[in-house]
């Protein structure tokens, strides 16, 4: 499999997801924004971090960049895309999803530990998981609060295509466990084909049992063929 | 523009030391001069006052490559692998603007380290706020950890350690310091010190513009006739510029092109072309038509003095211009060519074709003022302490009264605004005594922790001195690793003031003692001096900041309990030292009398034997005993284990409270399976350490036998509602 | 020329940072405040003498970057 | 009654984001450009009927949250 990881002025988990990648036996190419051609690839990843500061509106600037045509185009055809924190919210920007992601409720950044439940199975992204597991993931970010107008929540969920939502250790879904204020707790999107995947939380993180666990593993395996 | 006494004193200099001024120029200094020299021989960049006393730290060591004197220290961890660290205070700009303040900060100690061909890995700080019910210290609050989250998240380096807290004493004047680690190739360490002549002077990163210039002087109308519109404005971080920046240095850095390089801190352009020059025993001339400004009509003395962040000097090796033009231009950052190294040993500036001003550099920075203040010594106090009025309270409630304190509660309100993960080599986050992090691609990693004791400090200056040290060492220890070297941040009143010189000179020498005895070099550091107002001046608060190795990483090793049954060893004599204890400050608000004494043969046997278990793997959890002694110790090694405790009722010691909350030192706790108890046990006979069997981990509850009972579940609770409150 | 745009959330559209200013303003003892509504600002300054011209352009700034059509309005002014 | 407050950067203060949307702008072919800078806006709705009295009070919340004197400027504007 072949991958691509955008890198913009700012992205800073571009490393992170790399090793991921590498770990996972990806072959991996890092694509500086300026380029304005995309290498073959099977999956292509729009990392996390603060792609130009974050400034005017998270992801804003980055949907705007050459390189994020190019983009838009392969999806269409349908190449895989992967869009992880920053990444989700340029995805947004650019259109390929659907919906905003506002500032977190409590109006802080939040880093920790928190359990998502895997909704959907049924795709390429999250085969390996089972429908309703609960995965501990790290998240990270400043605007994290999903929200979208009521025609494509409805969408998301007649069409199954909500990957993932917040939950507490038991699988509850309920105000308590939605860290940051995201409508139906709703922690990753697909758009209606199903070949892109924007999420806030971080599964780059979640690879390795020194630094956490592994619950982030079988979305990249769940990738590969 | 005329120079009279009046401008000479706003620009912070004795008419004295503007005497010598004139003397080392044969003439008088112009205006642009007189700001120059002012923002060289402030304190912040000469360091007149701490200089002599500095003096005594020991900076040497097998595991030292660089110490003081450059942009941060560098130490040696094997395998062509350096660490560059070093912290900083940012605590009048953070009081003023606290979210710019503290994020400036950051930027500024990450510019240190990234400075010397490190790439940052770690962000750790101190910072201390007045009384929680003091009415400016929620929004200080608030602001700091923001712009301290703000700026470390945007970058993308985890910010994985510190310590924070409250006291009345920093009502006026909080402290921020911020300390930042990165890691290096050996053979990869880039310098300040300029060589040869005629050498490209670079200019890189943001613009100029008018940010906080050089405090004192501008504020007043007088010396300009538009100083409407050009008042000194607070210095405003952007972390995404210097993300870029840092990228592109450190990808020039990848090949020989950089003969030298120096970020622009303090007094900006100023300090870092005379520092460069003054190390190289060389000249230095700048055109300064070519600095990128962001305002119109700036004049050079807003040029050269202004603090606008995240700029860099570099001094290029011949032929390099073009490659190191094209790196910086695919990053979007000012690449200009400002002046080049001269060999007459002045600073030279130009502008508009007229030579501004001309001073030689060894009378900015040699022959600066250097002064020998008067210092008094503080006695030891008086032992005050009536241990009868003791015995009316109750151990529990004493215990709940402390966990649920500003000072004692649980941090992750703090903590869960920074980013702890990124880059995805935090093994240990914030939490534990330190943090870890795992040398990137490597099975080594480095622990670090932040540590200060103001109010032992200001109790007796020499002991305090000495406690930090110890305390830090302790931390790292407590994580299993083998501690290596210290930054401190030397925060102290005013300097003129002998009683405070005094504090300051006596915790160098407790700070010069433990480290020469650990073996625990200082090998970076910073001062800042005048934290007070109106003659009230802050508590003596030195921090430690230290650097411990790892070089086997397997499992990290933390203070929580892993296991029912297991046993519970102290290591290290209990005394029951009750005064300055987090005990009678909490429960009696009485800090009076002497701090706990410090045996550094004790300290280095017990650490050194404890440091030897945790690698013998023969011990589940490892807690040193702090602030708040015994019990508060063992309440923090339940919560978050969800594992509590049964704890004898001590034989000899007549005082409960004195044996629970006693603040003696170089002590640590120890949860051993009872499988390898007597391995622990042999090993502490062998080397002669005291120890002491307490009790045994069990189920849900911390209990004291005939005492107290308390679920870990309320403790927890306890634990977490001050910051939930607030 | 300059111009300032305004940029407010949509109705709609919560707005945390709105309500947690209003609720902090309310404990702060400001009573009779009914809703309070938080935006983006903008100063633009142009080389141009053309008004409608440059009106327009200002208006595809908007549409192109500065807004997000899905959940925010904007409103642009001359101010000299 | 309706207020407006628009709330910039002082003269000479950086302005990170404003430099950042300008560039952008400029990249995305709009020329002419001279200066952006950014800042903040609210809108506050009111139940008083005393201009004066609540012009008063919205002038002392600026000072005592929103606004942040060292850096930022500010004005209020009655809309409705
Ligand atoms: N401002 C802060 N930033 C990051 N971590 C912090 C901060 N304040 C406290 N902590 C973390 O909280 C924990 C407890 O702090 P402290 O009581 O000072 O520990 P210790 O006594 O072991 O030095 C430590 O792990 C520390 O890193
Ligand atoms: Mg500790």
């Amino acid at each position: 499999m072949n991958s691509t990881v955008i890198v913009f002025p700012g992205s800073n988990c571009d490393r992170d997801i790399a090793v991921a990648l590498e770990k996972m036996q990806f072959k991996n190419k890092m694509i500086w924004h300026k380029e304005t051609k995309l290498p073959k690839s099977d999956l292509i990843v729009i990392p996390g971090g603060f792609s130009y500061g974050d400034y005017l509106r998270s992801g804003a600037i980055a949907g705007k960049s050459l390189i994020i045509n190019e983009v838009i185009k392969v999806a269409n055809q349908g190449c895989l895309v992967l869009g992880i924190c920053n990444g989700f919210q340029i995805l947004t920007e650019t259109g390929l999803l659907k919906g905003v992601l506002l500032r977190n409720k409590n109006l802080k950044f939040i880093n920790k530990d928190v359990n998502i439940k895997v909704i959907d199975n049924n795709n390429k992204f999250l085969k390996k998981y089972k429908n309703n597991q609960i995965l501990k993931i790290n998240i990270a970010h400043n605007e994290g609060n999903f929200f979208t107008n009521k025609d494509h929540l409805k969408e998301l969920n007649e069409k199954k295509l909500i990957a993932f939502k917040y939950c507490d250790e038991n699988g509850e879904i309920n105000e308590d466990s939605n860290p940051n204020g995201s409508i139906d707790n709703i922690a990753g999107i697909f758009n209606s084909k199903k070949n892109i995947l924007g999420m806030m939380p971080h599964p780059e993180r979640m690879i390795d049992n020194l630094v956490s666990n592994t619950d982030g593993t079988n979305l990249f395996s769940s990738l590969l063929n | 523009m005329e120079i009279n006494e009046k401008l000479v004193k706003k620009h912070g200099l004795s008419l004295e030391e503007y005497s010598s001024i004139k003397r080392l120029l044969g003439r008088d200094p112009n205006f642009l001069e007189l700001g120059i020299f002012s923002a060289m021989w402030n304190e912040h960049c000469s360091y007149k006052s701490s200089r002599k006393h500095l003096k005594i730290l020991p900076t040497k060591g097998k595991q030292v490559i660089q110490g003081p004197g450059e942009n941060a220290g560098v130490i040696d961890i094997g395998d062509n692998d350096a660490i560059i660290f070093k912290i900083e205070s940012h605590n009048h700009p953070s009081y003023i603007e606290p979210y710019q303040g503290a994020a400036t900060g950051v930027g500024g100690i990450l510019r240190d380290v990234f400075t010397m061909g490190a790439r940052p890995i770690a962000l750790l700080n101190s910072i201390h706020f007045g009384s929680p019910k003091h009415f400016k210290t929620k929004s200080l609050l608030n602001g700091v950890v923001s712009g301290i989250g703000g700026y470390g998240n945007c970058i993308g380096i985890p910010t994985v350690a510190g310590e924070t807290k409250f006291n009345s004493t920093y009502n006026e004047n909080i402290l921020v310091n911020a300390m930042a680690v990165g890691h290096a190739k050996k053979d990869k360490i880039f310098y300040s010190k300029a060589k040869g002549i005629n050498k490209s002077v670079v200019y890189v990163g943001s613009k100029t513009g008018r940010d906080g210039i050089h405090g004192a002087s501008m504020a007043s109308a007088e010396f300009d006739e538009n100083s409407e519109d050009k008042k000194p404005t607070v210095q405003v971080g952007d972390p995404f510029t210097e993300k870029l920046l840092m990228e592109a240095c450190l990808e020039l850095m990848k090949d020989n092109s950089v003969i030298s390089i120096q970020d622009m801190g303090a007094a900006g352009l100023t300090s870092s072309s005379v520092e460069m020059a003054s190390k190289g025993e060389l000249g230095i001339e700048l055109n300064l038509d070519k600095v990128p400004c962001r305002e119109d009509n700036m004049s050079p003395y807003e040029m050269m003095l202004s603090e606008s962040q995240e700029r860099m000097l570099i001094i290029l090796e011949d032929g390099k211009e073009n490659h190191a033009r094209k790196i910086f231009e695919k990053w979007d950052i000012d690449f200009v060519i400002i002046g080049k190294t001269t060999k007459d040993n002045n600073l030279l500036l130009r502008y508009k074709n007229e030579i501004v001003g001309k001073i030689p550099i060894e009378a900015l920075a040699s022959k600066a003022p250097i002064y020998d203040r008067k210092w008094t010594k503080k006695k030891l106090p008086k032992k005050k302490i009536n241990s009868k009025k003791l015995n009316k309270l109750n151990l529990k409630d004493a215990m709940i009264k402390i966990l649920s304190s500003p000072n004692h509660s649980n941090k992750s309100w703090i903590t869960d605004q920074y980013d702890q993960m990124v880059m995805c080599d935090t093994i240990q986050k914030s939490g534990s005594n330190a943090a870890i992090i795992r040398v990137h691609g490597k099975e080594k990693a480095i622990a670090v922790s932040v540590d200060s004791s103001a109010n032992y400090c200001k109790a007796h200056p020499l002991t305090g001195g000495k406690q930090i040290v110890c305390e830090n060492w302790r931390n790292l220890i407590s994580v299993g690793s083998k501690p290596l070297a210290i930054t401190n941040c030397l925060n102290f009143g005013n300097p003129e003031n002998p009683e405070i010189m005094g504090e300051f000179a006596e915790c160098l020498i407790g700070i010069k003692e433990s480290c020469e005895f650990l073996n625990y070099p200082v090998v970076s550091g910073n001062v800042s001096f005048y934290n007070g107002t109106n003659n009230k001046n802050i508590w003596p608060t030195p921090v430690i900041g230290g650097v411990g190795l790892i070089d086997k990483l397997t499992k990290p090793m933390n203070h929580l309990f892993k296991k029912d049954n297991s046993t519970i060893i102290i290591v290290g004599k209990t005394f029951g030292h009750l005064e300055q204890s987090v005990f009678l400050e909490e429960i009696y608000s009485d800090l009076d009398g002497q701090p706990p004494e410090i045996n550094l043969n004790n300290e280095k046997n017990n650490g050194e034997i404890v440091l030897d278990i945790i690698k013998n793997n023969l011990v589940y959890a490892v807690h040193d005993i702090s602030q708040g002694g015994l019990l508060v110790a063992l309440a923090e090694m339940c919560i978050g284990s969800k594992l509590g405790a049964n704890i004898r009722k001590p034989k000899k010691l007549g005082n409960i409270f004195e044996y629970f909350f006693g603040e003696d030192q170089s002590r640590y706790i120890l949860e051993v399976d009872k499988k390898n108890l007597t391995k622990v046990e042999k090993l502490l006979e062998n080397n002669n350490i005291f120890y002491e069997d307490i009790g045994y981990t069990q189920r849900e509850k911390l209990e004291i036998e005939k005492e107290m009972t308390v679920d870990i579940k309320d403790l927890c609770e306890i634990n977490n509602q001050w910051y939930k409150n607030y | 020329m300059k111009f300032s745009i305004t940029i407010t959330l949509k109705k709609d559209v919560l707005d945390p940072q709105g309500k947690v200013v209003q609720n902090t303003l309310q404990n702060l003892n400001f009573k009779n405040l009914k809703n309070i509504r938080q935006g983006k600002y903008f100063e633009i300054e142009v080389n141009n003498d053309d008004q409608k011209d440059v009106e327009k352009k200002i208006d595809e700034m908007c549409k192109k970057l500065l807004v997000n059509l899905i959940i925010e309005d904007y409103k642009i002014n001359k101010i000299s």
